[in-house]
């Protein structure tokens, strides 16, 4: 269930990006996909029953069944890319609004 | 000496060279010249990293496609960087940082791998594009490189949840002994499409107008050649040895493809200003590069991406050079530029010359032997497509070509530093030498397609 | 049989598209961004659902935590040069 | 109208990709994800090289990757690759917003809130809880969730707690530069020395002791401790641009 959630909010992300003609709503978009994103790659690993992949005193030995561990280290270095791209995508947000006084893209025009 | 350190040294130097502003500049083009000096001493080898062994660790391949790959984009990476790295000091540990991920990029075995990659150089070229001092244009190319991204991870975690590895070879051994070409088609086209929005493909090249049509010294050659190749051989590592896709989906990807050369061939030919003439063709070419490996050539495919790398680094170099003195780059501003200087003319008329693909440039005996090959396999279309191609790309070559040369009353001043003349001049040297004796050429190529395990091709 | 994971489950799937949408289609930016905050708050939980605590940790940090205060920080640095948003 | 056409031809695409995914067998169902076949048991039994049977918690020594949480097995020690490009993204980002916000004159940039006594004293007692907090995650990356990213994050939050109850508060941003990248090169040369001792680039050298006590898993924690270091300056350089323009 929470997959098919997922890729509704990777599509609505997408949605997003093609409606959207604000800036900062655009960058709402493009974290609306990554969480959706990151929501499928993780629902991917996932294994009805299985256990968190750590061992701990509790689950302490290998033969239990675990989660599969790949993906959530792939989502890791996503979100932190997603970070990156934001922060980066508000930087130029600033910017943009400092020389065109404004975030909606059809009232800059193309000098 | 393993060429880890292609990645390794950049990013050291990269961490280091923000605490010493003053040195950066410096240190970078010792750095970059170090990478190119390197590759002479870099055994052909599988380097693994971190101690486990391929599907579970990440592995480097460093075979001879990979090294051409890297000589080609290292050293146009050096030559970009000792022309415009005076004017630009303040992004050097960017380009560090830009040069570190074009060489992940070429070496990395792993899928997941080349995609931190692509993010790496991709929010470095990003950061390149803000000295275009068009931040709505940098934006755009960020949301389009983000979501292009985006959708190669979501082909790819679909393709890991499919044959549970993200190891390249060991991915293109499951995919090839499962049999499954219809169901790989789905993941790979989204794949296909994450990367097609970095190489200016089609429907998703917008972003690419706004960047190429106001850059500068550094931002032009850079992102027209240097990113072009690296993202032109990406290609050509992914559809020829690791992805084995059926007739009809060959079919689909080849018709994007051949809408791309089309589309930018004639924009190419209606517009006005030079800078923008230059950005269709790029745009035509990287389209051309991917209907190669398509067809599975790799040698060849190789030699477009260098022929069109070194072309593309001439032309950009010298017209983003001129319109950043003259301040515009329409074409009627830089009628008569070459009259006073001649060195600069010769060298922007041997690149223009070697695209066309005319005879005694590389560029001529890249196509020749791709067409003989073409025409080998009895397919008929592309070699069609490849020649009307040429010959528009010749029509608005020669056109522009005319108006530059043409003398006329008041000549545009254009200086010319130095450092560029001599880099031009020496890859127009190397692109007629190369394109007269072309024995090495061809047995390069003939080596890559012999030891180049090809899996993909037509089902 | 409903178990009481998968009720969550779906209540957290629904309120997650919900959410998204609203985070889209709203017309202030200030409420955008805590429709945002507050999905990327659902998404913890989707995680921790999936066993993934890790990543649970990581998004709830970085994802409400950070990338919030980003847009709140663009937002009030313009309310202060710019018109009402 | 141009919205809803949009919305339709997404959600289409979307059931597009639930139908395609469904019915593709070699596509697992939702849970059903069958890890034997995957790369990943092997991270989990830790048998890559060789197999040490089973494992059990604070009984396993010397296991060729020692962390106790495998996903920081995985992101640090079987792709540690992954985790130094990942940490170049946040440096080039962190550098980026630097080059297009920041400007050599800076100063607080004047909002029409100011923080009230609450604030300011609320804030001076959880700054040190919630560094803390942020430590002792880095710390034990290696055996409980969390680690290096979130870790950073949080020393970088409880620095944004001094700057919201400041109107005045400046970090000191020279300091974060010489930690970010004193930090960031000695993980690189952390590696390079794998390189030259081992016989592997990021090679972990220190044995890997007991699974599950607070000194095992060699290298890892002392990775995990210069990536939380290396992500706090940089984010709260980041932090610091965004709350601060150019003076005039």
């Amino acid at each position: 269930m929470l997959q098919y959630a997922a890729i509704v909010l990777l599509m609505l992300g997408l949605y997003g990006l093609l409606t959207q003609r604000n800036i900062i709503k655009i960058i709402i978009s493009l974290n609306i996909l990554e969480i959706g994103l990151n929501l499928f790659i993780v629902s991917v690993g996932f294994v009805d029953g299985g256990l968190a992949p750590i061992f701990t005193s509790v689950n302490n030995s290998s033969n239990l069944v675990f989660v599969d561990p790949l993906p959530q280290a792939l989502v890791l270095t996503a979100i932190v890319i997603g970070v990156g791209t934001t922060a980066l995508g508000l930087a130029l947000a600033k910017n943009i609004y400092q020389k065109y006084g404004t975030f909606e893209i059809d009232e800059m025009g193309e000098e | 000496m393993s060429a880890i350190l292609l990645i390794a040294i950049p990013l050291l130097a990269a961490f280091i060279s923000i605490l010493f502003k003053k040195a950066s500049p410096y240190i970078l083009l010792f750095v970059s010249f170090g990478s190119v000096i390197i590759l002479g001493y870099l055994p052909l080898e599988t380097i693994t990293i971190g101690g486990f062994s391929a599907p579970y660790g990440i592995n480097l391949v460093l075979d001879q496609y990979s090294l051409i790959a890297l000589y080609v984009v290292d050293t146009l990476f050096f030559l970009i960087v000792a022309i415009a790295c005076v004017k630009y000091k303040k992004i050097s540990t960017v380009l560090l940082v830009a040069l570190a991920g074009l060489n992940g990029i070429l070496l990395t075995g792993d899928l997941f791998n080349l995609f931190v990659f692509i993010e790496v150089s991709g929010i470095a070229a990003y950061l390149i594009t803000t000295t275009n001092k068009k931040p709505l244009a940098t934006f755009n190319y960020l949301v389009a490189g983000t979501v292009g991204s985006s959708l190669y991870l979501l082909g790819l975690i679909i393709l890991y949840a499919m044959f549970g590895t993200l190891n390249m070879a060991d991915m293109s051994a499951n995919i090839a002994s499962s049999g499954l070409t219809t169901a790989v088609a789905f993941p790979f086209l989204l794949m296909f499409i994450g990367l097609g929005v970095e190489a200016k493909l089609l429907p998703f090249n917008s972003w690419a107008k706004g960047i190429l049509a106001h850059s500068n010294k550094l931002t032009g050659p850079m992102i027209a050649s240097v990113y072009a190749a690296a993202i032109g051989f990406v290609f050509g590592r992914l559809l020829t040895s690791v992805f084995v896709f059926s007739d009809k989906l060959g079919l689909i990807l080849t018709i994007i493809v051949i809408a791309t050369i089309v589309a930018g061939e004639a924009m190419a030919f209606a517009s006005g200003k030079v800078r923008e003439i230059l950005l269709f063709s790029s745009i035509a070419q990287s389209g051309l590069v991917v209907l190669i490996f398509l067809q599975g050539f790799v040698g060849w495919g190789v030699f477009l991406i260098v022929a069109n790398a070194a072309g593309k680094l001439i032309l950009f170099m010298i017209a983003n050079h001129a319109s950043d003195e003259l301040g515009t780059d329409e074409v009627k501003a830089f009628k008569g530029l070459f009259v006073n200087n001649k060195v600069i003319g010769l060298a922007f008329t041997v690149a223009s010359l070697s695209a066309i693909g005319l005879p005694m440039f590389l560029g001529f005996v890249v196509k020749m032997n791709i067409l003989g090959d073409l025409f080998a396999t009895g397919d008929y279309l592309i070699p069609a497509v490849i020649l009307i191609t040429s010959i528009v790309e010749g029509i608005y070559f020669v056109r522009l070509l005319m108006k530059l040369w043409y003398k006329e009353d008041n000549l545009p001043v254009v200086q010319y530093e130095f450092v560029l003349k001599y880099v031009v001049v020496v890859l127009a040297v190397l692109i007629m030498l190369f394109g007269v004796y072309s024995a090495p050429v061809e047995t390069t190529a003939n080596d890559i397609d012999a030891n180049t395990i090809v899996e993909g091709g037509n089902l | 049989m409903m178990t009481l994971i998968s009720i969550v489950e779906i209540v957290i799937s629904v309120l997650l598209v919900v959410l998204a949408f609203l985070a889209i289609n709203s017309k202030s930016l200030i409420k955008s961004v805590m429709f945002l905050s507050s999905l990327s708050m659902l998404a913890v939980i989707g995680f921790v659902l999936m066993k993934a605590p890790d990543v649970a940790v990581t998004e709830a940090v970085i994802g409400s935590g950070l990338v919030t205060s980003l847009f709140v920080f663009t937002l009030l640095a313009v309310r202060k040069v710019g018109k009402k948003i | 109208m141009k919205n809803f056409l949009a919305l339709v031809f997404t959600l289409f695409l979307g059931f597009m990709i639930i139908t395609a995914l469904s019915n593709n067998e070699a596509f697992p169902k939702y849970g059903e994800a069958d890890v034997s076949t995957r790369v990943s048991q092997k991270y989990l039994d830790r048998s890559v090289n060789g197999n040490p049977g089973e494992i059990i918690f604070r009984e396993a020594t010397n296991l060729e990757s020692g962390p106790a949480n495998t996903v920081t097995a995985i992101v640090a020690d079987y792709r540690s690759f992954d985790t130094l490009g990942e940490v170049t993204v946040l440096f080039i980002s962190s550098l980026g917003v630097a080059l297009l916000l920041g400007s050599t004159k800076q100063r607080r940039m004047e909002l029409d809130f100011h923080p009230n006594f609450m604030l300011k004293v609320g804030s001076r007692a959880l700054f040190g809880i919630i560094l803390m907090t942020g430590i002792y995650i880095s710390i034990h990356g290696h055996l409980t969730p969390g680690g290096g990213f979130p870790g950073g994050t949080m020393i970088a939050s409880s620095m944004l707690l001094l700057y919201l109850a400041d109107d005045e508060f400046r970090a000191k941003i020279k300091g974060f530069k010489i930690l970010e990248s004193a930090a960031g090169s000695a993980y690189v040369i952390i590696g390079l020395l794998g390189l030259l001792i081992g016989s592997y680039f990021l090679e972990n050298l220190l044995n890997n002791g007991v699974l599950g006590y607070l000194f095992s898993a060699g290298m890892i924690p002392i990775i995990y401790v210069l990536i939380g270091l290396k992500v706090g300056s940089e984010i709260s350089g980041v932090i610091d641009n965004f709350l601060t323009e150019e003076s005039v």
